[in-house]
């Protein structure tokens, strides 16, 4: 009878039903110790990359660390870290080529810092001068994405443009566990898939949406089990292991490029300090837990299997912790600019063209400013 | 209905009908104009706005989505991001409120936010306010959680040429617009001037009838009702005028306050809810801006503060000609 | 490694993952003529409730039938017609005990019909008296839902509230296909699935939302199988089966009472007629399609095989006609009274006690309506 | 302050803490009464209102859910009409917009819809306003939406003991409240009488310092402001009363009027941007109703019309001091 139904759709896909299901343990190539769990190493990636990757990580892991800095000395607002995570952040953007495109979420600043977005515009936002400190379109990074999940349908859209002029653009799509939970998560991989879009939707499950842990988020077998409802393939991969998060994201980018439409890969990982520096993570979970997960550390494990396999030395580790270092400086001078936002920017930027209405608004607040005396202050009393 | 050039080749066309014929020329002139919504592709449109589209330009121009308003709206500022000049559906205005995030969020903003650098060019279209006998839902007046929202332009025609015009111009604006389709005028006839360039642009108000002794100000739905108000009024020897603002957002503060300084007496007429609207601002900034050539405070004639009602009783809700000629009855006149 | 995330969801989810999956076929015990597919009959639901529910067609069938011809008198203001899918309307309600919660969307008012409500207080929002014709603590029938997916959480919350106070209700809540891609339908499915609520999803999916057909709704394996990215048990079951319907929906209720948490059906179904009498299907689908699926009619089918069972003859068949021509003939009656709505009705509800502005704004409408006079009519000009 | 009854037992609280204080003796007298939504079960709240409920009332009265907005309201729809009480938290005010569909077309209108037979007795709580240095999306002022909605009340306290009494009775109210908590003052301290009944109730405004000259009219975060802008402006000599809306819908007008009224000018201050906005009304009404006793246009000091700026510009945004003071210099006075 099922012959009868005759929606090609339905023929395809129950042939498919099992490629779209992940594998029933994240695919970890890198044991926490280093060691591969694989026998031939040539499944790996290849080395250059490998290095590449483990010399992302430490600039990344520097960058949190400054950045962190930076907020205890009040110098930015407040600084979400990705301390622990940087596996990810450093796959992310390690997979793209320049003419894809990178949709990172407020958490996802050493993604941007990875793809060469200027880190001192990454943290504007955060230092407070303005919403978004950098240009979207000079590295292709869509804006830090504040509301959770609702830069995904963003992301679908710009691949779809891509596609319809013939580009072989790829887009990855950030987004943590709890943004799963969202309507607009479920809304954009349904576009996706039945456009057929190259997103790949890439979910750090860092197992917490700030206080609330992954188990009040969701009750299936993993996130990339989320996939199967839209007909989108879906993996779940070792988080803290770049060996396995380079296979199977540029897999799945590629596979996106090949014009086999959207794709899920959920990065199992760990936030391992709070959610940001507002938060209290002693609240709702304990020193063991995090300590477990210390001992999976994304850069301790690909540096062991690195040294293991003779690729990595001293000297080019010290290489990296330069480089690293040389870009903890250039953030921490640029971030020390005190720049003051010049308070005629409140009202250029909304429109194209002023309203009237702008017009006079702007009026009123030069003519305050103009006028400000000690007696009146300009801050709100 | 003023028009500007009468020399032009006109068309008799209903505002249904102008709307297509906006949308066709704009993606016959712009190969990044794509239609999407729900319905909008082989269907044309539950209100038949888009008839025609696909056939004839293809599934890539314009093309049915999936069922999600949010996912609609986000999709849009994606390929707005990326070259595109999305027009979008949302298929009654009260079902555009699960999208109300990205509009707000996104849609909105994303211009100020990243300073300029990224333009959001899209259109979205809402099939508007009541009037039709619809049910539950189906005849909400959103205008204004759109126009209290910075970062967007809100554009109601009252007509079929300016439903052309506007929309057109809507279409090929840099920044969002959200356009309002009063669903009761989708029928109504009137002649649109299609080579002339448009006339008066959004921003700008228009006095469609002239009149000295009172103004009606409004917009969309209710302009044929307010002329209907003034013809009547007329009869009784009361000479209203009656300017339609075609663009809520920008306002025409010199248009309207002109227009109520040279009668001394205004009264806002608009479908919404009255409490914190469109209506509100009007009378607020008139009352701002020409208390002095006020001869008695400004009345409002709006929806009640009441969800809308089932259609046997929403010819309640709606402003009539009856509630507006008492409005104006009351805005002490000294013969009275 | 695995061992070592050490989240109990995730153990216990990865060994009930194929429980989560749906059949790969839709179940059907009768086949389009009738015959049983499966070789003992005792495997079919009890005589009884066969006979039963086919009466529920009858008279559900005959309701959409007097419902339309309302419509063409002019009576009614719009019907969105539920002929052809009898089975799926008539097994929702038959499945649930009268402790048990209803939630339908505007297409379901004959599976209302079926739980007992009054069927011209059913079609009160669709003639325009008023948005809600009946009391739905009446019959634990909610309110037909317009705006579409928007009830199913409300039916988790209602679900949740009965599990707090220890009461075994269980909440069936229906959708069309077109309603799965709303952001509402993923999080009311992931609410139920992490507080584990008894609700029943029901999906009737008659391929199409309004003139979009489900090709560009999913590209998924079956809607059931959206139930897997929530940890959801998904089934497909042949929406014009009401022998099948009965079967699967009746086991997922008792789950669901038995503390096994939610579950998602899908009925595949077919809706023979435009999409309301507003629309015109013949600009987005064939004959032929409709054609095909008349051959799969509910009622001739489970006709056929309780007759060719030896479980009905003629004079019980005339008696489930009689019984839906009274339910006709008393919808057309009731229908045919006419209502004038009370104006002040308009303001009597929003509040339970109304503010000082709706008790302004009534006295202004009492006030015009006293005034009323020929020259000044009250409809809007 | 004004309190009512100066006999009974006092406790200092800061806002926060009477919140909290209100939703623990609420959790405590009615079994029926739920605390849900993003981290407010064992974290307590990215603002700590909610802390230690998870703990003393257990997990079923006060927890965590999904993060999703829709679905917390949605779910709180099913819970109310099915006998609880559940007040939700939307962590920010920019976060509630997912939600908007179930609370303009659901929350608002059930009770309507269903002509009194569902009731839905829900609370929306919402960390509102800015002035605390957020991020973007962190500091929006959204009451109008809310306020132009018919069927929610929609309630800002100013001052701890508001906070605590119009809480304790948006929870018993059988109608939903959006309760609308201004961040900046969740830290502000000040007398709670927690045992007299609360004073006056939901809709009544009240006059927070007398005055002869002209009338400030204010809710929310903006009271404090006005407060000072009258400290300041007696010391030059004018005497400014202030006005403490407290319930935004429903509106005192009699208690506005009366005040406008006796002074006969009026400013209007608010934080969200000023078109089509609570302000507009309050300008509106105030025009209208008290058109006669108005010597000078009724002013509005509110947020531009733009997106809440970056922490760095947001002193520009709000109203200030400054800006109330130039407001009421501006209100026409004979010896000017
Ligand atoms: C729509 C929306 N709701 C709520 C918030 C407040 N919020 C900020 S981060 C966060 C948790 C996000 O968790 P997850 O998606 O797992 O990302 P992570 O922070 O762990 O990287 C919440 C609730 C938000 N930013 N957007
Ligand atoms: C939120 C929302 N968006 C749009 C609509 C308009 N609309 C009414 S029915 C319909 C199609 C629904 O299709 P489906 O869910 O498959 O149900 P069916 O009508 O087939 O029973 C649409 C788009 C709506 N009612 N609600
Ligand atoms: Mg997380
Ligand atoms: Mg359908």
């Amino acid at each position: 009878m099922e012959s009868e139904w005759n929606f090609d759709q339905y023929i395809y896909m129950v042939i498919n039903e099992d490629l779209m299901l992940p594998s029933r343990e994240p695919v970890m190539l890198l044991d926490p110790d280093g060691r591969p769990t694989v026998d031939d190493t040539a499944a790996l990636p290849a080395a250059d990359d490998l290095l590449r990757g483990l010399a992302g990580m430490v600039t990344a892991r520097r960058f949190n660390e400054q950045a962190s800095v930076l907020v205890r000395q009040g110098r930015l607002a407040v600084y979400p870290s990705s301390y622990g995570q940087e596996a990810c952040q450093v796959a992310a953007a390690q997979v793209l080529d320049d003419e894809d495109w990178l949709f990172p979420t407020y958490r996802d600043t050493a993604a941007a810092v990875t793809r060469g977005v200027d880190p001192v515009e990454v943290l504007g936002l955060l230092k407070g001068d303005w919403h978004s400190g950098y240009d979207p379109y000079e590295r292709r990074v869509a804006p830090l994405a504040t509301p959770l999940a609702t830069q995904l349908p963003h992301a679908v859209g710009v691949a779809h443009a891509a596609r319809l002029r013939g580009e072989s653009t790829v887009v990855l799509a950030m987004c943590g566990d709890g943004a799963t939970s969202e309507g607009d998560f479920h809304e954009a991989l349904n576009f996706a898939a039945v456009f057929r879009v190259p997103v790949v939707f890439f979910v750090q499950n860092n197992q917490y949406a700030i206080s609330v842990p992954l188990s009040r988020q969701t009750v299936a077998p993993s996130l990339a089990h989320k996939g199967v409802g839209y007909g989108v393939p879906g993996e779940q991969v070792d988080g803290n292991d770049l060996a396995a998060l380079l296979h199977v994201l540029s897999a799945a980018v590629g596979r996106a490029r090949a014009g086999e439409g959207p794709q899920l890969v959920e990065g199992r990982t760990y936030r391992m300090q709070a959610h940001t520096n507002a938060d209290d993570a002693t609240r709702y979970r304990g020193d063991d837990e995090v300590a477990a997960w210390a001992a999976k550390d994304p850069l301790l494990r690909l540096d062991a299997y690195l040294r293991g396999a003779g690729l990595l030395d001293d000297a080019r580790a010290a290489a990296h912790a330069d480089a690293a270092e040389r870009l903890a400086r250039h953030t921490r001078d640029g971030i020390a600019v005190d720049v003051v936002p010049d308070p005629e920017d409140l009202f250029r930027f909304v429109y194209s063209t002023p309203t009237p209405q702008l017009v006079e608004q702007l009026a009123l607040v030069r003519d305050e400013l103009s006028r400000d005396e000690p007696s009146r202050e300009e801050t709100p009393r | 209905m003023t028009t500007t050039s009468p020399a032009v080749e006109r068309e008799t066309l209903s505002t249904a009908q102008a709307i297509n014929r906006a949308l066709r020329d704009a993606l016959a002139e712009d190969p990044t104009v794509l239609v999407l919504g729900e319905d909008v592709g082989p269907l044309g449109g539950v209100f038949r706005v888009t008839d025609g589209l696909t056939a004839e330009f293809g599934e890539d121009r314009c093309f049915d989505t999936p069922l999600a308003e949010a996912g609609i709206a986000g999709f849009a500022v994606g390929l707005a991001m990326n070259g595109m000049r999305p027009v979008i559906e949302m298929q009654f205005d009260a079902f555009a409120y699960p999208a109300f995030e990205q509009v707000v969020s996104h849609i909105a903003k994303m211009r100020n936010r990243t300073r300029g650098r990224v333009e959001l060019p899209l259109v979205i279209r809402v099939p508007y306010a009541g009037g039709v006998g619809g049910v539950e839902h189906h005849s909400d007046s959103s205008e204004a959680y759109y126009a209290h929202t910075p970062g967007l332009h809100v554009v109601a025609p009252s007509n079929p040429s300016d439903a052309y015009w506007l929309l057109r111009e809507a279409i090929a604006s840099p920044d969002p617009v959200v356009f309002l389709e009063p669903k009761k005028l989708y029928w109504a006839k009137g002649e649109v001037a299609l080579a002339d360039g448009g006339g008066p642009g959004i921003g700008t108000a228009v006095v469609r009838r002239p009149g000295t002794d009172a103004t009606l100000i409004a917009y969309g739905p209710s302009v044929p009702v307010a002329l209907e108000a003034a013809e009547a009024a007329a009869r009784d020897g009361r000479s209203l005028q009656v300017v339609d603002l075609r663009s809520i957002v920008p306002f025409d503060d010199a248009g309207v306050c002109a227009a109520v300084e040279s009668t001394g007496r205004a009264v806002v007429i608009a479908e919404a809810a009255g409490f914190a609207s469109v209506a509100s601002e009007i009378a607020a900034r008139v009352g701002e801006r020409c208390f002095h050539s006020l001869a008695a405070p400004v009345r409002r004639v709006t929806g009640f503060d009441i969800p809308y009602p089932p259609p046997k009783l929403e010819h309640l809700q709606l402003p009539s000609v009856d509630r507006i000629l008492d409005a104006v009855d009351d805005l002490q006149w000294e013969d009275a």
